[in-house]
Formats: C-alpha cells, structure tokens, sequence
C-alpha cells in the first residue's frame, strides 16, 4: 500500500538518496544533511503546531508500506516572505498608444514585486524514479489540496507553485544571461543556491528596482519568460488540470512561471466529498487503474493519511475500507473520511451532453 | 561680404534649396514642406518685431547670405523656450551604485531618466550651412551672430541655454541609439519620429516614450557606444560651442542620445567679450576682424570685418561694411572678437 | 414572459430613460442619445459579425413581451484597449526588510499597467426600478457567460468587469481627492467622462507613471482602494458567487475594484447543460420562485435569446418548452438549447454531506 | 589662542563631553558611544598619517581646542570620499512637466530620484561646537581650518566636494520629512534611522529605502516645505559655506529633507585666496586676522593670528602664535585671510 503521511526524521536517508538524485533544480531542498534534517524538524513543529501559523512547513511523506521506505515527498509552506523578503517579477502590458499618429504598441514589461508574500506555497514535490507510475505523482501532489481544504484557516486563500525555468544541460539560463548576469557578480547557479537557503538581502541591494521593458532585452531571453524546464513540463500540466493558472507572475532569476488558484477552485477540493467508514472485510483488488480509484484522507490534522483505494467502495453515504486500510488511515466504522477523484473526472457535463 | 539676418518670406526658395541639398544626412529642426516652412519664417518674423512676447514661443530663424546676391547660404535658429510652451523632452543620465556589503561586490548601474529640466531654456537650433562653407569664417559668423543677437536682447533669453547636438548615425542611416530603444516604442523610423518632434505638440512624446528609467546596461553595445557622443559632421558646431562655454552636460536627446551641451547664458565668451560701440567709416580696408551687428529685433544685422579701433567708445569699418549692414556713421553697434 | 435578445434600435427610448434613471456612475452608457444610438448600431453589426471581431460589442437587452418594452441591458465588449488604452493600477506589495535590524514593512503600491489589453469585459447592465424582482438581475447578467462559453473564440479566455468605486452622494472621490486632483487639472466627474467617452490621450499626459506608494497617501483615500460603491455591492457578491475574484486591479481614478475570472471556472458555465427541446402543449407554472428557475438560451450567436423555465421541465436528455416559450426562443423540437440554474445550485458537494 | 588640530585618544572624553551637551538637537555623525568614537579617531588618526590612502575609506576628524587648556570646545570632519566605499545616499529633486497638448493644461511635477551620484565626493561633516563660540570667529577656524587642510593636501580629496546639511525639526523633535516619507519603510524613529547611517555598512538602506521615484505633492505639506530647507541652528555655518561658494544644489538628504551643498573644490574661496609663506615672528601683536596653518598630515595645526606682511614670499605673526603652532621660524605656512 502507498500511504501519504507526516515526514518523520525516520526518512532522512531516504530523502537526502532522493535529493541527490534530482540534482540541481530543486533548490528549497538541496542534498544538504544537515539541511534536511532541519527541515524535517521543521515539518514535525508544524504538525504538532509548535511553532507560528505563519512559519508552518508541512512536509508529507509517500511511504511504500511494503518496503517500509519514504518514496516520494511533497509540501506546502504556510507562508512565504514573512522572514525574508519573497521576489517575483510580473510580466505586465505597457501599452503605448497615439491615436493621432495611428500607432499602438504593446510592451511586455517586468515589475519587481513581492506580491506573494504572506501567501501558502505548495512546494518540494519529489518522487522516486521507482514509483513514477500508477497515479503515485497526482496522489503525491492532490493529497495537499485536501489538507488546504480541511485546514483553511491555517493557509491564505489562495496557493501558488513556483515552476523550474528553462536553463541548459550546463545550467546556463537565457535570462539570467541576459538580465541578471548585467546586475549580479556571479554565476546563475550561485545567486539560484543563496536564494533557495534564504539569503535574500544581496537582492535589494543588486537587484534592478526599476521596470524591464522587454523589448530590451534578446529574443532567447525574452522567449523562456513564463516558460518551464521540459522536465517541469507534466508538473504543469497536472496543476494546470487542477486549476492552477498562469497569472503573470514569473522567477526574477529564471523566468519560471509562478502558477496560482484560490483553495475554492481547486479541482480537488471542488470534486471532494465526505463519506462515513464503513469496514468490510473482503480484500480490496489493488490492480484497480488509477483512473478508477480515488484518494481517502483521515481529515487529521496532526497525523493527516492518505491512501487511495477503488471507487467501487463508495456508496452514497459511505465508503467500505478493509480493515488494513482503515488502520493505515487511523480511522474506524463511523469516521468521516474526505474523498476525491485520483485522476480526471472525465470531462466537464455540458460537453458530455453533445453540441 | 557675408551678412547675418532675420530670414524673410523672399528667403523661402533659397533655404528649402540649401534643405535640399545638404540636410539629407544631417538632421535639423528646419522645416522640409514650404507650408511648415513659410509657417514658421512667420513666426520668426512675429518674434523679431517683438510681436511675440518672450512667454509666447518666440522662435528666430536667421539666414547667411551673400550681401552682393542675398542667395541663401545657411540657416541658423534660436528657440525663446525650449519646448516652446510644452515639454521638452531629454534624458538625464545618472549612475546607482548597486552594492552588495556582504558580498563584497559594488556595480555602477548607469540609469536613463526621463527629464523635463531643460523646458523653458533658450535653445539653439536649426543650424545649416552650405558644405562648402564649412572651413570658412562664414561658419562661425552664422553661428555666433545668434549669441550677438542675444548680447543685445538680453531680456528676451533665459539664464541658461542649451543645444542639442546630432547623436551617432551610420553612413547606412541608422541609429543605433534608436533602434536598440525608441524604434519599440514608436514604431516608427528615425526619420519619422525626428520629423514629427520638430512638429509643435508633442503629445505624441508623451503618449508614446516608455515613461520608466532606462538601464543602460540592456542597451546594445552600439548603442552604449552612442550614447552622449556627437555626429562627427557636427564637428565645428562643437568646437566652436565650447569655446563659447558650452559643455556636455548630462543630458542626451531622445532619439538619437546626442549630447545636449549646456551654458550658463552669461558665461558665453561672446556675450563676456563683445562691447557696445559707435560705428565710424574707416578708409583702411584691413583690420582686426570681428563680428559687428547692428539693429534692433527685425533689422538685426551681423557681418564679418575688419576692425580698427580709435578712441573709447568709437570702432571703424570700411565704408562698404557700413553699406552692407545699412548702417549710418555714428550708429550704435555690437562689436566682438573672433 | 422576461426574454433577453439583441439590443435593436427600437429600445433607443426604453434606453435613453434608463441610462437618465441611473444617473452618473455608469460612464460607459451616459444619458446622450446621439452616443446611445451609435451604441445600438455598433451593437447590431457586432451580432451581425459586419465589424472586426476585436471590436464587438454585444448589447443584451431585456424585453418584458407583456409590456413589448426593454426593462434592462447588459453587455459585453470583446476587447478593450485595442482603439484607446486601457488603464488600471495593480494593488502590488513591496516589501522592505532588514534581518540585521529586524524590520520587515510591506507597503501596498499602486504600479500603473495596461494589462487589460485584449480582454473581454462585461459592462453596462442597467435594470428597470419596476422589474427589481425575481431574479431579473441575475438572468440579464448571467445569461451573458452562457455567450461567451458558446462563442468562446470570439472572446479572451479571462473576462473581467470594472466596479464602480467610492465616492459620496456629492460625487467625490477619496482617492480622486488625494491622488487624481493631485495631477489632474479638472475635476473628477469630468476625468470619468472624457474616460467614458474614450478620450483618454489626457491620461498618459497627465497621468504620473511611477509607483505610488499608499502609505503617502491620507487614510480615507487608501481605505477605499479596491471597494466598491455601496450600489454596487450586490453586483459584486452575484460576480464574486459566480467565480469572480479581485486580484488586484483597480479603477485610476476612483479605486474601485476590476473582479475578473476564466470562461471555464464561471459557474454558470460549469453548471451548464445542453438539452434537446421537446414541445409540449402543457402551460408552464410561471410563478415558480427564482431558486426553481433554469435559464433556456438558445445558442445563436446571431439572435441570441434566453428565458427562464422551472427547473422541472428538465429531463435527463431533452427539455420541455411549452410553444410560446419555443417561439420566443425561436426553437423548435429536437433543437439543442443550453440550461444553467438562474440562482445557486446550492452548497458545494463537500459541505452538503457534513463534517 | 585656538588652536584646530587633528583628534587624538586622548580628546576622547572632551568630545564625549562636547557631544552629550550641545548635540541633543543638532544632528552629527560624531559617533555617540565610546567604543564608536575610539574607532573613528584610529581611522581618524590612520588617515591623517597617510596609512590610508585616498581609496581606502579616509575619514578625517579636527577638534577645536583652547591651545592653554587643550579642552576640545569643537569638533568637525572630512571624509576623504563619501559613502567610504559604499553608496552614498540621496535625492535629486527634478521636476516633470505634464502637459495636455488637447486640454490646454500643464503642471509641474516635483519628483524625488533615489541618487547615488554624489559618491566619492569629498564630503564635510561631524560639525559641532560649543555654543558659546558661535558667534566667535572660532567657529569660522573650525569650519575653514578643513578647507586649508585641503588646500596642503590637495591630491587626497576629490576634484567635487559636498555637504550634507541637516534638515528642518521641530522644536519637540519631530522631522516633517521624515515622518511623511521614511518612517513608513524604515520603520523606526528618525534618531535611529539617523544613528545607523552613520555606520559603516550601508545595507539596511539598500533593503529599505523605497526603490522608486517620488511625487512631492503627495508627501505632507510640512514635509514640502521641508524639502531643500536648512535647519536654523545651521544658519552660521550654511553661511560661511556659501561664502566658500558652496551653493544649494538639486540634491537632498534621504531622512530628513535637508540641503546637500555643492561646490568644485577648485573654486573654494580658501583655496584660491590662501597662499604659501615662510612664517617669522614678528614683535607687533596686532595686523591682519588671517588663518594660519602649518604641518602636514598627523602634524597640522590652524589657527588664528594677526599677520603682518613683509616680503613677497615672507609673513610675520606673533612668537606666541609660532610657539602655539608649534613652529619654527622660516617653516612653511599656509595663510588664508577672513
């Protein structure tokens, strides 16, 4: 069984085998030790609410129950830019106009913002090559959406994602290339590290506080604006499907989309429902496709599992688990569980219909 | 002999001839279309009568001609008012220093900004000269019969004055300045936006010039490269500005990023160095050659001669020099040094 | 019966009343007749597809078929800022932070933008005083999402609406008063109307294009930043129920808030159903409450027109029409028509089943 | 006799002193705290023996003494370039003209630039003196003996100078200015903000300060009319400065809206008008009251005298004020008149 559960310092061989695989990138978790195992603290205060609201980090783990091994991971961070200062350049429209000489002339133009401060992050998605099948990515990713859900009060309203820009095989990026490298004395790879570990100050102080207007700048540079590495690809297009929008909002660095939906219009929280447990003993048929399964989540806040079992178990105000899922998730007959869709619903009724 | 003079409806054919001929590279605020042209000889004639008050975009066009032919052989202007009543537009160039302490790293960031400062300063302008001219003294009596026509209607001109200078072009007729910044705001050629800020509203700046500081960095080389330095054909114009007092500021044009030079009106060496003296006919033909004007507003005259000096208050100059200028014995005029 | 159907130049009288009805405030459809005729007229090639898609402007109208009268208006414009330019501010975050010194600022900023460019608005709906009832308001503004998802390539992904903002029964505005009246030499009422009229070249000479950062500015003017006109409330919680949010752009002059949303995460279009019609001779109980009510369009792009039926007269695959509502709507048996509930649906699934 | 010389350790608790008593209202970059004023009086101390070079942050500090007691009645400064190696902070007030060509309308926009332009520049400062001398020429030796330091040491300060003059606040302590702008990024009262600006590491500006231009017609109208303003109690000094040829120029302090004034070092009236003599004492107590200086580096000294003058390259002054100098005979002075 595939299990969604709080990161424990259990898993910090596991995470750090998995950090070192995904290379550069990642860069709020880099292969770091000692870093990790302050993040997995970090993790465990927020869940038994140790710390501010505002500092939570709630990191969850995917542990393959047969192997008794951490095989994926996924977070959100309550709130960004609180303790440092959080930057995003927003692409915005300069439309320049004279009616009399006939012109009209639209500029893409870069505002340095920090428009996401106080905002909840969904971040730090990583799985083992192994387990890249059957749904493990969504149920890692959409798991995060019911937590946000059943606990409003301790995210904003609205979530974002940070995406990986395009940069080279060498880690060369076309925009910083272009626009950072003429600020910042140093490589890409460089100002990318001291930002992921929270050493913010050197951009007020380098940063460019003025507009870029883009016209200014190389096609190759102006081109990967709002783009994402080919390998960030199907994470886009995942909460693209979840609801996620593009909504101007890019990397000062890289140029990497920042993608954002409120908690409402979320597809996963819209398409829950809740069902009270109903334990039965037949075993479940775990070779169930993932498109015909759904997520369970136990709605604890604290020790918040999720698992995923056939959609044939939900009746119209229960759902049957087995016995061994129902430990797994903490809960027993009579506990209202939250479900949702693992996969697409399938598309939206009026195109169903016809027309 | 060479005179100096309010341009005149007669001049209209001779100085589109001379446009013609000789403006194709160089740019100019002279107008191209005999409408804008006779438009603007009117203007003039408004603000040498005194028609115009100094608050109302006096605007003086003066001619070189040959005295023997009155064949128009240069044209040279002086805006009141820099803008004449509406913004005039430059950049100021300004440097931040971007500094990072704990980094150990300090950048000069170079920073264009919009600037209104020099509205409202007497401007020099319109400057055109046949090319065959341009080694002779009919060069700088051309240019520097303005600054005599300023010494002696002081109270018409403000305290400080400007000129812009071409920027860089190449042989091919690009901009480089242009065409890495304002060709993706306009939409237009260079030709096309120089010809329509020669035009009097300027709206068409506000409405379409990018209204944030410019970082010189995302500029192209070629354009960093021209970025304050003049076209090599504005040579003369230069030298014999600065020798006026006029210095490089920190101001460059728009378009093109051409320097525009400042002075402090008083500081001009014409200004400082020329003397209000009675003119007297002399029968020597040589003399210490100098600028020499005389009249008031429309019948302003400026010529070169040759000039001797004989007591306090008293110059002389050939008979024939008199003529020229129209000028009877014993007239007041503004005499200054070459 | 209350039918929406293109605006035609016999509603110029019904129009001209209204518009003089509601005074100022809705600067897109002032009391001129001379401006409101060519309104009409822009309105009739739009549905007649004789001008440039970009440059369509869709004018509902509500007729009242007892009284053969126009008792409301709403509209649609393709595209804004293509002819003029479109401008908004965009409430953004700066934030200044020291760790050495332990100080962390966030300072709202108004950043001047164009990005409206190219966007679809809804704007102009006016109602009669006599036919404030029974969800009249709703049908005239929702029946317009059912056009846009049906002729979605006529229109941009996101729309958006402008709400009026504050001012007093004197018509000042706060933030007019503290920002505007600053730079502008008029007053406010006229900078509204030459804006209204699309006489905007006064705004980028005028207007100051560098940040504006709110704490510079008097209490009253930063509170009224992003609210709207009390007239206005309900028209902003029915677009905000209907998936509308504020994010972040507001009115230059008067700071009122611009809600914008994507086609497809408008509830009306995600309730929607398509239905076959079925003629039936049975007369309809037409004093069915709102809430039971289901709006029938009939998807012409041409002359599209849209009423209301009980929502009992929906079957799993067809709809039943009585004839004069099938006349109304120019259907016939077998036709398809389009179905969205006239009020909410109700509660999202998740909150029905408890917890 | 008064007697300016450069600060020593031993000055430490006569400054101390000095600052606790008359700088509760007037602002100054005298460092407050012992350990901070040890550390400036070593840099002090390195600079002036020509440890530092001109790159490397040379910060100079004089104290007036009474040359009997030695007890510091003032202090003043020079750094040798301003920020010391970091940005230096300012605004540049420019102004906009929006204008509306089809309106008939036009209005100037004061704006505020955030400027660095003034780094490097040789910049005075840390300026304070007992009261009682404020209107003694005391405080005219303390303010120039600077400007001779400069002229004998002419090739260690930059070719611009500058100085920062502090700005309007109220009799209870209030700062117009900074209350309408500054205190709502920074956070903090201006003393504070006041106190960490004199540090070294200028960071916390960098990460506070507002990034972008601002409108003055939105800032309070007390902080308006602040702008550009010169606190009252500055009245004598900002007036010797302009005697100097200092002049108010477009720049203002970030905090407090104060005056920075400019001047070319060349231009500066003690450096063109003080000459080198061979000093001789002289029996006549009386003659001219010039300032005197002589020494280099760690060993000048200025003062104050009456000189008589002889021979072309020779001046005389009283034994006592050869002896105050702690000069010989024949040695090379520096005299500047009043």
């Amino acid at each position: 069984m595939l299990l969604i559960r709080p990161l424990q310092s259990g898993d910090l061989d596991d995470l750090m085998a998995m950090a070192e695989a995904a290379g550069k990138g990642l860069t709020t978790l880099p292969a770091n030790r000692d870093l990790l195992r302050q993040k997995i603290t970090q993790a465990q205060d927020s869940f038994n609410q140790r710390c501010e609201p505002e500092a939570g980090l709630f990191l969850f783990a995917l542990e393959d129950t047969e192997l008794t091994r951490c095989v994926g991971i996924s977070g959100i961070q309550a709130r960004v830019g609180l303790d440092e200062v959080f930057y995003n350049y927003r692409v915005s429209t300069t439309v320049n106009a004279s009616r009399e000489l006939g012109v009209h002339v639209r500029t893409p133009t870069l505002h340095l913002t920090n428009d996401m401060t106080d905002t909840t992050e969904i971040c730090s998605l990583l799985l083992s090559a192994s387990h890249r099948k059957g749904g493990n990515g969504l149920l890692l990713s959409r798991c995060r959406f019911m937590y946000l859900d059943d606990f409003r009060r301790h995210f904003s309203d609205k979530v974002f994602a940070e995406m990986r820009g395009v940069s080279d095989a060498e880690g060369h990026s076309p925009l910083w290339d272009a626009l950072g490298s003429r600020f910042f004395d140093m490589e890409f790879g460089q100002a990318d590290y001291l930002t992921g570990i929270g050493q913010k100050a050197f951009i007020a102080e380098l940063m460019p506080k003025y507009p870029i207007y883009l016209p200014l700048l190389p096609a190759p540079a102006r081109e990967v604006i709002g783009r994402v590495h080919e390998n960030t690809a199907p994470a886009l297009r995942m909460l693209r499907e979840e609801g996620f929008n593009f909504n101007g909002l890019v990397d000062i660095f890289d140029g990497g989309p920042v993608v954002e939906a409120f908690i409402h219009n979320i597809r996963t929280v819209r398409e829950s429902v809740n069902r009270h447990v109903l334990l039965r003993h037949k075993p479940l048929d775990q070779e169930v496709p993932a498109g015909e399964r759904v997520m369970v989540s136990n709605r604890s806040f604290r020790d918040f599992r999720v698992t995923t079992v056939p959609a044939y178990c939900i009746s119209p105000d229960t759902i049957s688990l087995p016995p061994d899922v129902a430990e797994a998730l903490e809960v027993e007959s009579g506990d209202l569980v939250r479900l949702a869709p693992l996969k697409d619903a399938g598309p939206a009724p009026i195109h169903a219909a016809g027309g | 002999m060479w005179l100096v003079r309010p341009a005149q409806p007669q001049d209209i054919e001779g100085i589109m001839k001379l446009a013609a001929e000789h403006c194709s590279q160089l740019s100019s605020t002279v107008p191209k279309t005999r409408e804008g042209l006779e438009a603007r000889i009117e203007l003039s004639s408004n603000s040498f009568s005194g028609a115009l008050g100094p608050d109302q975009c006096q605007r003086f066009l003066f001619v070189l001609v040959d005295s023997r032919d009155q064949q128009v052989q240069g044209v040279a202007g002086i805006d009141g008012r820099a803008g004449n009543g509406q913004p005039f537009y430059n950049y100021r160039m300004d440097a931040l220093i971007h500094s990072s302490h704990e980094l150990g790293v300090s950048r000069r960031v170079d920073v264009l900004y919009p600037s209104h400062a020099l509205t409202g300063r007497t401007l020099l302008g319109a400057f055109v000269i046949a090319p065959g001219l341009c080694d002779s003294d009919a060069f700088e009596l051309l240019s520097r019969a303005r600054l005599v026509f300023i010494a002696s209607h002081r109270d018409w001109f403000s305290d400080d004055m400007a000129v812009e200078i071409q920027g860089i072009q190449t042989e091919h007729g690009e901009v480089p300045f242009w065409d890495s910044l304002g060709r993706h705001f306009f939409d237009m050629d260079f030709e096309t936006a120089d010809r329509y800020s020669g035009m009097l509203s300027k709206t068409f700046i506000a409405e379409l010039m990018p209204p944030n500081p410019i970082y010189v960095t995302l500029l192209s080389g070629a354009a960093q490269q021209a970025l304050g330095q003049a076209h090599p054909a504005t040579r003369r114009s230069v030298s014999l500005l600065q020798q006026e007092g006029f210095h490089g500021g920190s101001y460059v044009d728009i378009f093109d990023g051409g320097p525009v030079l400042e002075v402090r009106t008083s500081n001009l060496k014409t200004l400082v160095t020329c003397q209000r003296k009675s003119l007297r006919a002399s029968d020597a033909e040589d003399g210490e050659q100098c600028l020499l004007a005389c009249g008031q507003g429309a019948d302003f005259r400026c010529t070169l001669a040759g000039i001797s000096e004989s007591l306090n208050e008293v110059i002389r100059a050939p008979l024939s020099v008199l003529h020229g200028l129209g000028c009877e014995s014993g007239e007041d005029v503004m005499v200054a040094p070459l």
